[in-house]
């Protein structure tokens, strides 16, 4: 094992742990979901530096890419509702379920 | 000390991070990030290991453990986005009520 | 997505301070710890399967080695992840979320991006499934790629017509349990145990089982990113 | 071999027969009731099938794709998975008789229902009958995320935010696991029970694999204090779903554990025997104190259930055959006996569309088949003969009082008394006139009798006790189980 891989690899992991604990500590949701997809394409970096060139397309496409996606979907539609107001008008959420077991909980 | 055991080293790292961030933060997303980063650490050290296989290419059963898992992860947290979203939706906030500030 | 201010999202649960903090810090440390130390106790060298699967690699019908493992030596897990992915689906639907607005107008840009990119993403889907059996690839890296131009589609403001909503849909989504589980069966109406390909025909079967799985896991993955069932399905 | 082989193609049934009615559920969406209800009866002769199958031929392997193990994955099958099948099909079948019923007019929470239920009932058999530590984990998953989206389909705040607690502590079980089970596999290099047994040897791989599986599984068991998510999530469901939750899901994650023990962690456990122990000894006393503080009846049944979880820990310290024998007695009497309080608890708030228990208003004169059924049921819960859950405690205080371990024995006497208060404190309720009259709604008798069915078959566990003990005996897996009573 050269210098140079020794390099490389040191400052994968270190960027793992920093980029992962960004992500999990700004108090910026946005911020943190993109440094979340950060992580996983250093992540998938990581699984191509350990012979898993399988699971780097895996981590990159489902991990990164896909799981990325659905973070930022789900994020804008908590904004839209924060934005259209606090709360649901006590009916509506009723009425949309009534078919459903809305009463059955109590 | 191996490159294989420096990335499971940083795997239990990543592992104990996601249950840190997974104890104390009350935001529902946040939480769904810190599940997918202690899987991550999971992963790395399931299959960073798996590179202690003595020459040739590494071990290819944890490689194809580790990409089940992925997908499993990222079904779980698919399922974990639309429920709180429909949380939201009930209470008016995306944390647990126990969490909430007021 | 013209308003700056969109793209900072506070959180408004900051995370408590003090006591509690301290405790899971503590608590944290500990479990890091005793599994470090754990990691060092490890031989620094070990096998695992590597042999195990190098041995019998010949008869499993495809050359790569994690291929081999997923859809052959382990195929039976990759079929209860099949159905994961189903179920996650199952319950996302159940919980009845209301459909994915028509969010911010498309724009020239996305929509031509879209018809560009799109086509040489399902080329590449296909590249990585046939490529899976001697090289790194498969079905779940190309079923990944199906699922971004699923997403890109809806993104694009594109909608299941009404026609497929219902059966047709739901049919494609479980396409992978269900041909696996065909496979699984047919072996066993053979002479065989459950999953058992007979001999020079697994190649075949596993590219059969890929090409269900990448279409399964591609709508799958766009449908949980649409996240509600599709308005049309009673 | 061969024949062993033969008799898990009924094992390969109770796997391949909910997964497929469960895509069929999904896929054929009008028939849902339909194809479930098929799929029900059919997976629950296979059982049958097995059984019989087992007690021929003894316990049994299956090397799934023909690959033997480590290279492939096997199923197996000896007495303990065979009981615990036979639970699932038992609370299966009646809970899938009862939903058509109590979903009569809600046909969208019907049609979501079924498919769930069926892939948790696939779950459940395949983790029954696996013997791949990484198989089981993805069985845990199926298991978790079907159990947390039918917790969710309730709909109301409290179901919805019940179900995102239990959805992130299952996935945080499921992790600490899958970790544990990384460990072993780089430790011995095989992912297979029965090799793993046969090789495990203290050290701190183990001891730290040993650590993380038993804190994942712990808490997908909601052993106290780690408990906390299960009263809201198993409370706030439909009340089938309630009953599925508590009588069969976590006991999916209880047997792991025990099958672990049995086979990779006895050794090496040392003193984390006696910490379940008193982690137990706490849940049975915290968990009865806190239902009797309940005024509605299904948190009440749920926190009962926190408290029942802790008698199956009171074998880790004894640690006999014995003692387990009487830990899976227990847990079968219990998931009769919990699914047809749950169940009752379903009608008596179908009948007056609340489960306050302080205004139950006689309905015990009104519906006196669930609450027959509660009361059947309350009797295995406080462990008086002749049900199955006075067998299971008996074994458990014989072999308490045989290793002069008096401390066990207190919990066992003293978690009977606080269960009898807090079932007596309901039946009282259920026999008094509330102040406020009710509007009843007419609750269908197939929903009664169902209950009453399941808690009779509680009770009727304590008069057949010696067949399913013989039945356990299979493959020995427990070790030596020694006498009954």
């Amino acid at each position: 094992m050269t210098l140079l891989d020794w390099a490389i690899d040191g400052l994968i992991v270190l960027a793992l742990l920093w980029v992962a604990g960004r992500a999990l500590s700004s108090t910026d949701l946005f911020r943190a979901v993109v440094l979340f997809i950060g992580f996983g394409l250093v992540l998938a970096l990581a699984w191509v530096r350990l012979d898993a060139p399988d699971i780097a397309l895996a981590e990159a496409a489902i991990g990164a890419g896909l799981t990325g996606a659905l973070l930022l979907v789900a994020l804008a539609r908590l904004e839209r509702a924060d934005r259209e107001g606090p709360t649901p008008p006590p009916g509506e959420e009723e009425a949309r379920r009534e078919d459903s077991s809305a009463n059955e909980c109590k | 000390m191996t490159a294989a055991l420096w990335y499971a080293l940083a795997g239990v790292g990543l592992f104990a991070l996601g249950l840190y961030a997974m104890a104390v933060h009350r935001h529902l997303l946040r939480k769904i990030l810190a599940f997918n980063v202690m899987g991550a650490g999971a992963f790395l050290v399931l299959a960073g290991l798996a590179r202690r296989a003595p020459e040739g290419s590494a071990d290819p059963v944890p490689h194809a453990l580790v990409i089940t898992g992925i997908v499993v992860t990222v079904a779980a947290t698919a399922l974990a986005l639309v429920l709180m979203l429909r949380v939201r939706e009930a209470t008016g906030a995306a944390a647990l009520p126990e969490d909430r500030p007021d | 997505m013209s308003d700056p201010g969109r793209w900072r999202v506070r959180d408004p649960y900051p995370p408590p301070g003090g006591r509690a903090r301290a405790l899971a810090i503590v608590l944290v440390l500990a479990v890091a710890g005793g599994l470090g130390y754990a990691l060092f106790a490890l031989p620094l060298q070990a096998e695992g399967l590597s042999g195990a699967v190098a041995g019998r690699i010949a008869q499993s019908g495809v050359s790569h080695p994690v291929t081999a493992v997923l859809l052959n030596f382990r195929g039976y897990d990759t079929w209860l992840e099949l159905a994961v992915l189903v179920l996650a689906l199952v319950g996302a639907w159940s919980l009845g979320l209301p459909p994915l607005g028509p969010e911010p107008a498309p724009g020239p840009v996305l929509d031509r991006l879209t018809r560009l990119i799109l086509p040489l993403m399902i080329l590449v889907a296909g590249y990585l499934l046939w490529v899976g059996a001697q090289a790194p690839g498969g079905a779940f890296q190309a079923g990944a790629v199906l699922g971004a131009a699923g997403v890109l589609l809806l993104l694009d403001g594109w909608r299941l017509p009404r026609g497929l909503a219902g059966w047709p849909l739901r049919l494609l989504l479980v396409l992978g349990v269900a041909v696996f589980a065909a496979v699984g069966v047919a072996a066993i109406a053979l002479g065989g145990v459950l999953l058992q390909y007979p001999p020079g025909a697994a190649g075949g079967l596993i590219l059969l089982i890929e090409a269900a799985a990448t279409l399964a896991i591609g709508v799958t993955l766009a449908a949980l990113f649409h996240g509600s069932r599709p308005e049309d399905d009673p | 071999m061969a024949s062993a082989v033969s008799a898990l193609g009924w094992g390969v049934a109770l796997i391949l027969l909910p997964l497929t009615g469960a895509v069929l559920a999904f896929v054929l969406r009008p028939l849902a009731t339909r194809v479930g209800v098929g799929t029900a009866l059919a997976t629950t002769l296979a059982t049958g099938g097995l059984a019989l199958a087992l007690v021929e031929t003894g316990s049994g392997r299956y090397p799934i794709g023909g690959w033997e193990a480590p290279l492939g994955i096997a199923l197996a099958a000896d007495g303990l998975s065979l009981l615990m099948l036979a639970m699932t099909a038992a609370v299966g079948l009646a809970v899938s008789l009862y939903v058509p019923g109590y979903f009569r007019d809600k046909p969208r929470a019907s049609a979501d229902f079924w498919p769930l239920w069926l892939f948790l009932w696939a779950g459940l058999n395949g983790l029954y009958l696996s013997a791949d530590l990484f198989n089981l984990y993805v069985t845990l998953e199926l298991i978790g995320l079907a159990a947390v989206a039918l917790a969710a389909l309730a709909g109301s705040a409290d179901a919805l935010a019940g179900a995102m607690r239990y959805l992130l502590v299952s996935l945080v079980g499921s992790l600490f696991y899958l970790l544990g089970v990384a460990l072993l596999y780089h430790a011995y290099g095989s992912l297979d029970i029965a090799i793993l047994a046969e090789q495990v040897a203290a050290s701190p791989p183990v001891w730290a694999a040993l650590g993380l599986i038993t804190a994942g599984l712990l808490l997908k068991t909601a052993l106290f204090p780690l408990h906390f998510w299960l009263p809201p999530a198993h409370a706030s469901a439909a009340a089938p779903v309630s009953a599925l939750l508590s009588a069969l899901v976590v006991k999916g994650s209880f047997y792991l554990l025990l099958r672990l023990w049995l086979t990779l962690f006895g050794a090496e456990a040392g003193g984390l025997g006696t910490l379940l122990g008193l982690l137990g000894a706490g849940a049975v006393l915290w968990g009865s104190l806190q239902a009797l503080r309940q005024t509605r009846l299904k948190l009440l049944i749920a926190y009962s259930t926190v408290a029942q979880l802790g008698y199956l820990f009171l074998a880790f310290p004894l640690a006999t055959g014995l003692a387990w024998g009487a830990a899976v007695y227990l847990a079968l009497a219990h998931a009769l006996a919990k699914a047809a309080m749950f169940l009752a608890a379903g009608n008596i708030l179908m009948f007056g569309g609340h489960d306050r228990i302080a205004d139950l208003d006689r309905v015990a004169q009104r519906l006196p088949l669930s609450v027959a059924a509660f009361a059947l049921a309350g009797v295995s819960i406080m462990g008086l003969p002749p049900s199955g859950g006075f067998v299971g405690k008996w074994l458990l205080l014989q072999e308490a009082i045989a290793q002069g371990a008096w401390g066990w024995a207190a919990v066992l006497v003293l978690g009977g008394l606080l269960a009898a208060a807090y079932v007596f404190r309901v039946i009282g309720y259920a026999f008094t006139q509330a102040e406020v009259p009710q509007e009843p709604h007419a609750v269908p008798a197939t929903l009664g009798w169902i209950a009453f069915l399941l808690a009779l078959g509680a009770v009727l566990l304590g008069l057949v006790a010696p067949q399913p003990l013989a039945l356990l005996g299979i493959g020995a897996p427990l070790g030596e189980i020694g006498t009954a009573p």
